[in-house]
């Protein structure tokens, strides 16, 4: 796994927190939105963004994965998407 | 047998000969001998019994894949044979034998074995009634070796390695590839499994010496040259993503790094399919090679030779400079080309027939090959009328090969099947993997030695990333492997699987039951399912399939190969096994003062201290009396602790908290909880407000190293302006608690003590015993107390001080025990003793903590629906009667009401302050008002009777933690 | 008050081997060991400098506040640098640990760095060890995936990455007695990595050594 | 044995999707029970080539919530009689099932199961390490000191049994009584109108039907995607590996939630072992080194004495988690579209409950009693079944 900061890494130096997700407006949306956003997943294979963290140096970044051949794409640290 | 004269490139040292024993019978061997070779060359050829009919075997392959000869050696058992060297005074036994490999009890099984078809257990002894007693039978004949119960946990010296090129197999093809590799300026490594490079250039002569010297000088280049390390007996194990490779030698693992891995495994050569084609003395025509040049073994006297290419007339030749008489060579070819070694075997007068092949091999009175029955063969079918009879105490199988692509599948290479080569090759290979030799389909020697150039100048290219001008390979013609090396018989016991005796008749079966894919046909028959791994079977398997369904090799496709390539020992894949362990600074003062320590997830912690003469009960409650009554000192440092600073500390701790932190005043701390975004608690912890921008607070043990990563993530996330710091292990921490703490405290400290200067819940910085510290006028334990946070290199220091200082008023250590019951004489919960994973903070009354009014905190929204459905469950307290006596619940007891289960206890404990015991326990929200009965069942089934009572238990007023007027 | 003395976070771990202690900087530490010998230095030894005085920094602006107090920064992220007689090391991209080694004083400036909005200071009160021998590097084989022979010192290079399962920062530095590494990582797990260090170096043929000959053996 | 089909019919009563062991454990229960034989089940690979050939085939019902308990309770009743019921030997060999907890909150964890499990008859005891120490003398109780045993959950019934049969036998046993397996047969897509399954696609041309069962475990949310339903389900990967053969020693099921690790001795003897789901989401079946490496480190600190047994093969399959850790089943907002799903590392266990509940829920249309815990909607309402409620860490 490439770490933005740290570079290339055994996966054993890193933990994955899972897809990022962007919350729907807490305000507006309706109790079923929110739960759907709490608990639902998009669990089909396909290339995902997740956060993951190089946990040696506590260093989080955001890493595209193809979770059907498990190879990581490419990552960045957040907000400074290539 | 008899030993040959001295080979030029042989593994035994003749000058060094050794004595062990083998199924009680003492033998003589030379240094370098494997256990079989020793073994042969003492005449013995029984040298093992078969897994399901127990069977008579002899040498297969030498080539590791003999596991009918697996030895129990000591503590070690499943030692194979044909590839471990022979020790001084190892005293071996043949494995799954009743009473030795001559007169096996169990051998009656072979006679069974017409009723016992494969499969049969399916059909069989499954009556309810029967079967755990057929199943006790069939337990204690299964299993090959045993397991020595005393075997000591050994721990290697695992470690890590790293190459721009690792080569698998050092044969001719491996060679080259290094070399041409190496000379490009990669660092490579070659390794090979066998305890000696060179592979089937230093045996597969056809007593031709140019082979052998071309490896020998090959092989000659590589050792002197500066870029290539040479590992023999270690085995590539297998492959897996980001060419992680694992090499296995005899002591421990490698787990090598590789920038490009070549696979030059060559092929394994494969049995040839015939009526008792697996006795004693039938063996593949590369093992009688290996006895001869590795070992310098004469494999038998008189042997017939089943082929159907050229490595069999090449055996031919060597079999003949070994003095050993070629009967006759039936090749099942109907026509074959012509070629200098052909001619060479017919000029020395063997009689080479075309179209026939072994159809039956015959037994002696030993059990052993004694004779074989050639015949005519036209496509596996045997002419019987032209049968004939020809004494023989060696039988050679060369009829093909399979190639040794394991790590290529695991690598994830897409293989076609070739019908020149009549095997599969790959097609398409992942990045940085590459083939070469007989496993990418090349077997003319020099072509090989292209192939291996070839290879070994892409894979620097790709590792080095320069590029290179790569060799071409010349065309190769040969055609090693026959389509159908399968003779049928009508009385069977023609062996495809040496491993689980499976019989050319098993897989029509299987077929004919509707297993007829190739995954289906290996559950069921379970071929390639033994120690081998199908290594000489799954081939032929899917040949009988492949014609059984009327379907190409290529349409029926292979199974999956997944690791191990052989096995590989646990004591290897565990190593050192490092077991990382925290202890706090102050960890050697608890050790002192008689601390029984109690594992805490990383780390150990007091859980109290002993006392000679008094019982673990006994020293809790004395802990607990003397914070209720004095003054007592309790490690907190595995608390985790962390700092936010900044302009918008503030702000992020309202997000992650459900408190209003906003509003929290410098100098001043808070009990938080914290949700995850379904609302449900996840950690609790202790916020002060130390300075403007700027927070300390605790959490969990557990929770510690979650909560820094996941604010972390926050924040990443939120971009707020402020910093988290994990001060966790860089801070010591204790609290100092009862009634004589701050008389004690006074006179360490510049810190004005008095109520007023100091409220309770107040947090201040100063020193103490001329150390910077934190301190905090919080209670878990209901008492007058200061928590005081140092830089971790003081705790020790501090802890002196403090308990110097405090013996006059007759200071003591407290442990965990002694909290967990102080702090529930005082209500408090402990998140995930007394809250699960599912607990929401209205379930634990904690309505006070959570400020819905906020703009936003993690979990709020979840909370605003859960908050308007009814409430399932409420954590309330109870307690038993004083004169309660006998049994008492403990924690998860379960309260029973009306028959069905209506809540659970989540703590308990006698309360030495209150005279009775006291608990928490989650109940329907109608059973919490204080005054209520009801009843606990315990793990006996009785019962016990308790009382909800309102909480804290004690001193329900606070008043020990306030200035007495 | 006298000054109150600091304890290494290895003490518990070698109280039982240690043949004579001195103090520097208020905290004992192990002069000599009783299992040292002079061999060991062929092989591989590890020394307990956690006496040091460490501090940091971290956050956007934490390289110029450090500029702005005379203390120059690493270029790139995961590399040292020496300056004001501190090893200064850069710990990603905006994180730094200075590490007191003479006169004069970089620490004691660091921590009366004035309160900045994006600057947060990191205490240091952790272990930190010297890692030296010509097997130093097949140590870390045995410990760490990371390859640390192939860090440069004369780069500055440096690697937060986890040595038998435990985070910790390791820096490549060249001393008189050749290529070494420096270690800092959580106190907490002192113990168990000196006793584990140790043990894997025994097998080597080296172990721990003591600050006398540490100090003869890297001047 | 088997028929192989050759043609794929234009219409079925119901379409099963994945013959493992739940699609045709349902298709035989649905034949048997209900009469229903117009089913078609289909799969992209072969017969019990996902889960249910991979997974380590330990059965039992010591669980946590009551809803657990009741449903594979009422699968382990089933089980015993399933070899004679299929007429085929499934090896089902009773071996008591040690649930090892190494901390303080963890023996809180045990007692609390076992309490639930004795309310509902189900025989699962809280033990000290005395009674362990009996049941298998060659443990370390300390596992090297490391994370000492302070008790278990035994759980006498606990079984073992070969993966494979299970599924060949319910795959007979539907065939026999006329339903269609197609092999080498993958979905495509499913038709929904106005809300209701009307058809489904396959590489073999397009079926009509009016009820589809999916039961596909790791591929769930593949097909859920085809009728438009979202689900909580994750898929990780779940890796085992088997040793070579040696003669019987282990006669129990051993389990540590701490250690992260399960073994077991199979009637071939071999140890099978496992350990705890990949960290992170694959949806391919590749094995990894840190796997057996860590799994053999924890497995030698509980027996240090298989420092020398050798490691054959290793393996993996595809776990569809629920938040809950309880599987998600019944029926769903697609009218006709049925879901057997969220097994995550249970599903082998529960196969004959299954079978049954959802042909029944199938053949009424509505939830069977025993799996109304298990509903999707769950997730919409926040009432959550805590099988995980069980997994919250010590302190």
């Amino acid at each position: 796994m490439p770490c933005p900061v740290n570079g290339l890494r055994a996966i054993s130096e890193f933990i994955c927190w899972g897809e990022m997700r962007v919350s729907p407006n807490p305000d507006t949306c309706t109790d079923d939105e929110w739960a759907d956003y709490v608990f639902n997943r998009n669990g089909s294979p396909g290339i995902k963004r997740e956060w993951w963290c190089h946990t040696p140096s506590n260093t989080w970044f955001i890493a595209e994965r193809d979770t059907l051949e498990d190879r990581v794409l490419r990552t960045w640290l957040p907000g400074a998407e290539p | 047998m008899s030993r040959l004269p001295v080979m030029p490139d042989e593994w035994i040292d003749r000058s060094r000969s050794i004595r062990f024993r083998f199924e009680g019978k003492e033998y003589t061997a030379f240094e370098g001998d494997a256990i079989s070779s020793a073994l042969w060359a003492a005449g013995v050829k029984t040298l093992g019994r078969s897994f399901k009919y127990h069977r008579p075997r002899g040498i297969l392959s030498m080539a590791n894949h003999d596991v009918n000869v697996m030895v129990q050696d000591g503590q070690r058992h499943n030692v194979r044979g044909d590839v471990i060297p022979v020790r001084a005074g190892m005293d071996l036994s043949a494995v799954n034998t009743w009473g030795g490999v001559e007169n096996d009890r169990a051998r009656f099984l072979d006679k069974l074995s017409a009723f016992l078809p494969v499969g049969f257990y399916y059909k069989a002894f499954h009556s309810k009634r029967w079967f755990p007693m057929w199943e006790r039978m069939f337990r204690t004949i299964t299993g090959l070796g045993k397991l020595d119960l005393s075997t000591p946990h050994i721990r290697t010296a695992k470690r890590y390695d790293y190459c721009d090129v690792l080569i698998i197999g050092a044969g001719p093809s491996g060679l080259s590839a290094a070399l041409s590799a190496a000379d490009a300026g990669a660092h490579v490594v070659l390794v090979d499994e066998n305890a000696r490079a060179g592979g089937s250039g230093l045996y597969q002569l056809g007593a031709d010496n140019a082979r052998r010297d071309r490896t020998k000088a090959l092989l000659q280049s590589a050792r002197q040259h500066a870029n290539i390390r040479i590992l023999e007996s270690t085995l590539a194990a297998a492959w897996y993503a980001d060419q992680w490779i694992p090499l296995i030698d005899a002591d421990k693992m490698v787990k090598l790094r590789a920038k490009a891995t070549i696979v030059a495994g060559g092929a394994y050569e494969q049995p040839t399919v015939f009526r008792n084609n697996d006795l004693p003395g039938v063996m593949l025509g590369s093992a009688m090679q290996r006895l001869i040049y590795r070992y310098g073994v004469q494999p038998a006297r008189r042997v017939v030779i089943s082929t159907a290419n050229e490595d069999g007339y090449r055996l031919a030749l060597d079999l003949l400079q070994a003095g050993v008489q070629v009967q006759a060579l039936a090749d099942l070819r109907d026509s074959i080309p012509a070629s200098a070694v052909v001619e060479a075997v017919r000029q020395r007068g063997v009689e080479c027939l075309l179209s026939s092949a072994v159809y039956e091999a015959h037994a002696n009175d030993r059990g052993e090959l004694g004779a074989v029955t050639l015949c005519k063969v036209r496509d596996g079918v045997a002419d019987t009328a032209s049968a004939w009879r020809l004494d023989c105490d060696g039988v050679a199988m060369s009829t093909g090969w399979a190639p040794s692509a394991n790590l290529l599948y695991q690598s994830g290479a897409k293989m076609r099947f070739d019908e020149r080569t009549q095997q599969f090759v790959p097609a398409w290979l992942p990045e940085g993997v590459f083939a070469c030799g007989r496993v990418n389909g090349v077997y003319d020697f020099d072509a090989r030695i292209a192939d291996g150039a070839r290879a070994g100048s892409s894979a620097a290219a790709f590792a080095l990333g320069i590029a290179l001008n790569i060799p071409a390979v010349p065309a190769d013609s040969s055609r090693p492997s026959h389509p159908w090396p399968v003779i049928e018989h009508p009385k069977a016991k023609n062996f495809v699987d040496f491993d689980e005796d499976l019989q050319v008749k098993d897989f029509a079966n299987a077929a004919q039951e509707g297993y007829d894919n190739i995954e289906l046909l290996k559950r069921y028959t379970t071929v390639g399912m033994g120690p081998s791994q199908g290594k000489h079977s799954n081939m032929t398997a899917l040949r009988i399939l492949a014609r059984l369904l009327g379907k190409s090799p290529e349409q029926v496709g292979t199974t999956t190969a997944r690791p191990f390539f052989h096995p590989v020992p646990m004591s290897h894949l565990a190593g050192r096994g490092f077991h990382p362990q925290r202890r706090s600074p102050l960890h050697g003062r608890h050790a002192a003062l008689g601390a029984v320590f109690m594992p805490a997830g990383v780390w150990e912690r007091p859980e109290y201290y002993a006392q000679a003469g008094k019982s673990r009960t006994d020293c809790i409650h004395d802990e607990v009396r003397r914070v209720r009554t004095k003054v007592a000192l309790i490690d907190v440092g595995t608390l985790g602790k962390i700092e936010v600073r900044g302009p918008q500390a503030a702000e992020f701790l309202n997000r992650v908290y459900t408190a209003r932190i906003d509003l929290l005043k410098v100098g001043g701390t808070r009990y938080a909880i914290m949700c995850d975004e379904s609302g449900v608690v996840t950690d609790e912890g202790v916020i002060a407000h130390l300075e403007q921008n700027v927070y300390y607070f605790t959490t969990t043990t557990s929770g510690a190293a979650n909560v820094y990563r996941e604010m972390s993530r926050l924040n990443a996330e939120w971009g707020l302006q402020c910093g988290i710091i994990n001060l966790t292990g860089a801070f010591a921490s204790v609290n100092l608690a009862g009634p004589d703490s701050r008389k004690l405290l006074a006179p360490l400290t510049d810190v004005d003590l008095s109520s007023a200067a100091f409220p309770y819940l107040a947090v201040r910085q100063g020193k103490i015993a001329g150390i910077d510290a934190r301190i905090m006028r919080v209670g878990f334990v209901g008492e007058w107390g200061y928590e005081i946070h140092v830089p971790a290199e003081y705790g020790a220091t501090l802890w002196d001080a403090l308990m110097a200082a405090g013996s006059t008023y007759g200071i003591g250590p407290f442990g965990v025990e002694a909290q967990r019951l102080l702090r529930l004489e005082k209500g408090h919960l402990i998140v995930s003793q007394d809250t699960d994973g599912l607990t929401n903070p209205f379930e634990v009354s904690m309505e006070w903590a959570v400020k819905m009014d906020k703009p936003f905190f993690v979990g709020q929204r979840s909370l605003k629906i859960v908050r308007e459905m009814p409430l399932k469950r409420k954590l309330a307290g109870f307690q038993l009667p004083a004169s309660h006596s006998g049994a008492v619940p403990q924690e998860c007891h379960l309260i029973i009401h009306q028959g069905e289960i209506a809540g659970r206890v989540t703590s308990c404990y006698w309360s030495p302050n209150l005279g009775h015991h006291i608990g928490l326990a989650f109940l329907p929200p109608e059973m919490c008002e204080p005054g209520t009965r009801f009843q606990i069942r315990l793990s006996d089934g009785s019962t016990v009777s308790a009382e909800v009572c309102a909480t804290p238990f004690f001193d329900p007023e606070n008043l020990r933690q306030k200035e007495s007027a | 008050m006298s000054t109150p003395a600091r304890v290494s976070p290895l003490s518990d771990a070698q109280m039982n081997d240690a043949a004579r202690w001195v103090e520097h900087e208020q905290m004992r530490v192990v002069a000599a060991f009783h299992h040292e010998q002079a061999a060991s230095l062929n092989s591989v030894v590890i020394g307990d400098l956690s006496f040091r005085r460490r501090t940091g920094v971290k956050g956007p602006g934490a390289a110029s506040a450090l500029n702005a107090a005379g203390i120059s920064t690493p270029t790139q992220p995961n590399q040292w640098c020496t300056s004001e007689g501190a090893l200064v090391a850069r710990l990603g991209l905006t994180e730094y640990l200075i590490e007191q080694q003479s006169a004069p004083d970089a620490v004691s400036r660091v921590l009366s760095l004035p309160v900045a909005a994006d600057v947060y200071p990191v205490p240091h009160y952790d272990a930190a060890l010297i890692i030296l021998g010509p097997l130093a590097a097949d140590l870390f084989r045995q410990t760490c995936s990371v390859d640390m022979a192939t860090l440069d010192a004369s780069q500055g290079a440096l690697v937060l990455t986890s040595v038998v399962g435990v985070g910790a920062t390791v820096a490549a530095i060249n001393t008189a007695a050749g290529i070494a590494y420096r270690m800092w990582f959580d106190g907490t797990y002192g113990s168990y990595m000196w006793e584990t260090l140790c043990e894997i170096a025994q097998d080597m043929g080296g172990g721990p050594i003591g600050y006398d000959s540490l100090l003869k053996a890297i001047g | 044995m088997f028929t192989t089909p050759t043609e794929l019919k234009s219409e079925y009563d119901v379409v099963i999707i994945g013959a493992g062991g739940h699609g045709l454990a349902a298709a035989y229960y649905l034949a048997r029970d209900h009469g229903i034989t117009r089913v078609a089940v289909l799969e992209k690979g072969y017969i019990g080539g996902g889960n249910t050939g991979r997974n380590t085939t330990i059965i039992r019902s010591n669980y946590l919530t009551p809803e657990g308990v009741k449903f594979y309770d009422a699968s382990v009743n089933l089980w015993q009689d399933l070899s004679e019921d299929l007429d085929l030997n499934l090896f089902y060999s009773t071996r008591g099932h040690f649930t090892l907890a190494h901390t303080d909150s963890a023996v809180r964890t045990m007692r609390w199961r076992a309490e639930v499990n004795k309310h509902y008859g189900v025989d699962s005891e809280l033990v000290g390490p005395d009674f362990i120490k009996r049941a298998c003398p060659s443990i370390d109780i300390s596992c090297g000191g490391h994370a000492p045993i302070l008790g278990a959950l035994y759980h006498a019934p606990g079984a073992i049994a070969r993966h494979d049969a299970v599924a060949w036998g319910y795959g007979r046993g539907a065939c026999n009584r006329g339903v269609e397996i197609h092999q080498q047969t993958a979905v495509t897509g499913i038709e929904v109108k106005a809300g209701k399954v009307t058809g489904v696609h396959t590489t073999r041309g397009t079926i009509a039907t009016s009820k589809v069962l999916c039961a596909v475990a790791g591929f769930t949310p593949r097909v859920t995607d085809m009728v438009g339903i979202r689900t909580p389900l994750y898929i990780h990967p779940l890796q085992a590996m088997v040793s070579e053969p040696m003669k019987p020693w282990l006669d129990q099921i051993f389990v540590s939630g701490s250690l992260h690790i399960y073994i077991s001795q199979s009637a071939r003897g071999e140890l099978v072992m496992g350990a705890s789901l990949d960290p992170y989401e694959v949806h391919s079946t590749r094995s990894t080194l840190d796997f057996t490496e860590t799994l053999s480190a924890h497995m030698l600190d509980m027996f240090p004495f298989l420092s020398h047994v050798k490691v054959n093969r290793q393996w993996s399959g595809m776990a569809d988690m629920t938040p809950d850790f309880a599987p998600i089943m019944g029926m769903t907002p697609v009218e006709g579209f049925y879901l057997d799903a969220g097994w995550g590392t249970w599903g082998f266990k529960a196969t004959p409950v299954c079978g049954k509940t959802m042909a029944w829920t199938v053949a009424n249309n509505q939830p069977h009693e025993l799996i109304t815990g298990f509903s999707l909607d769950r997730f919409r309402n926040y009432s959550l079944t805590g099988e995980k409620g069980a997994a919250s860490v010590g302190h």
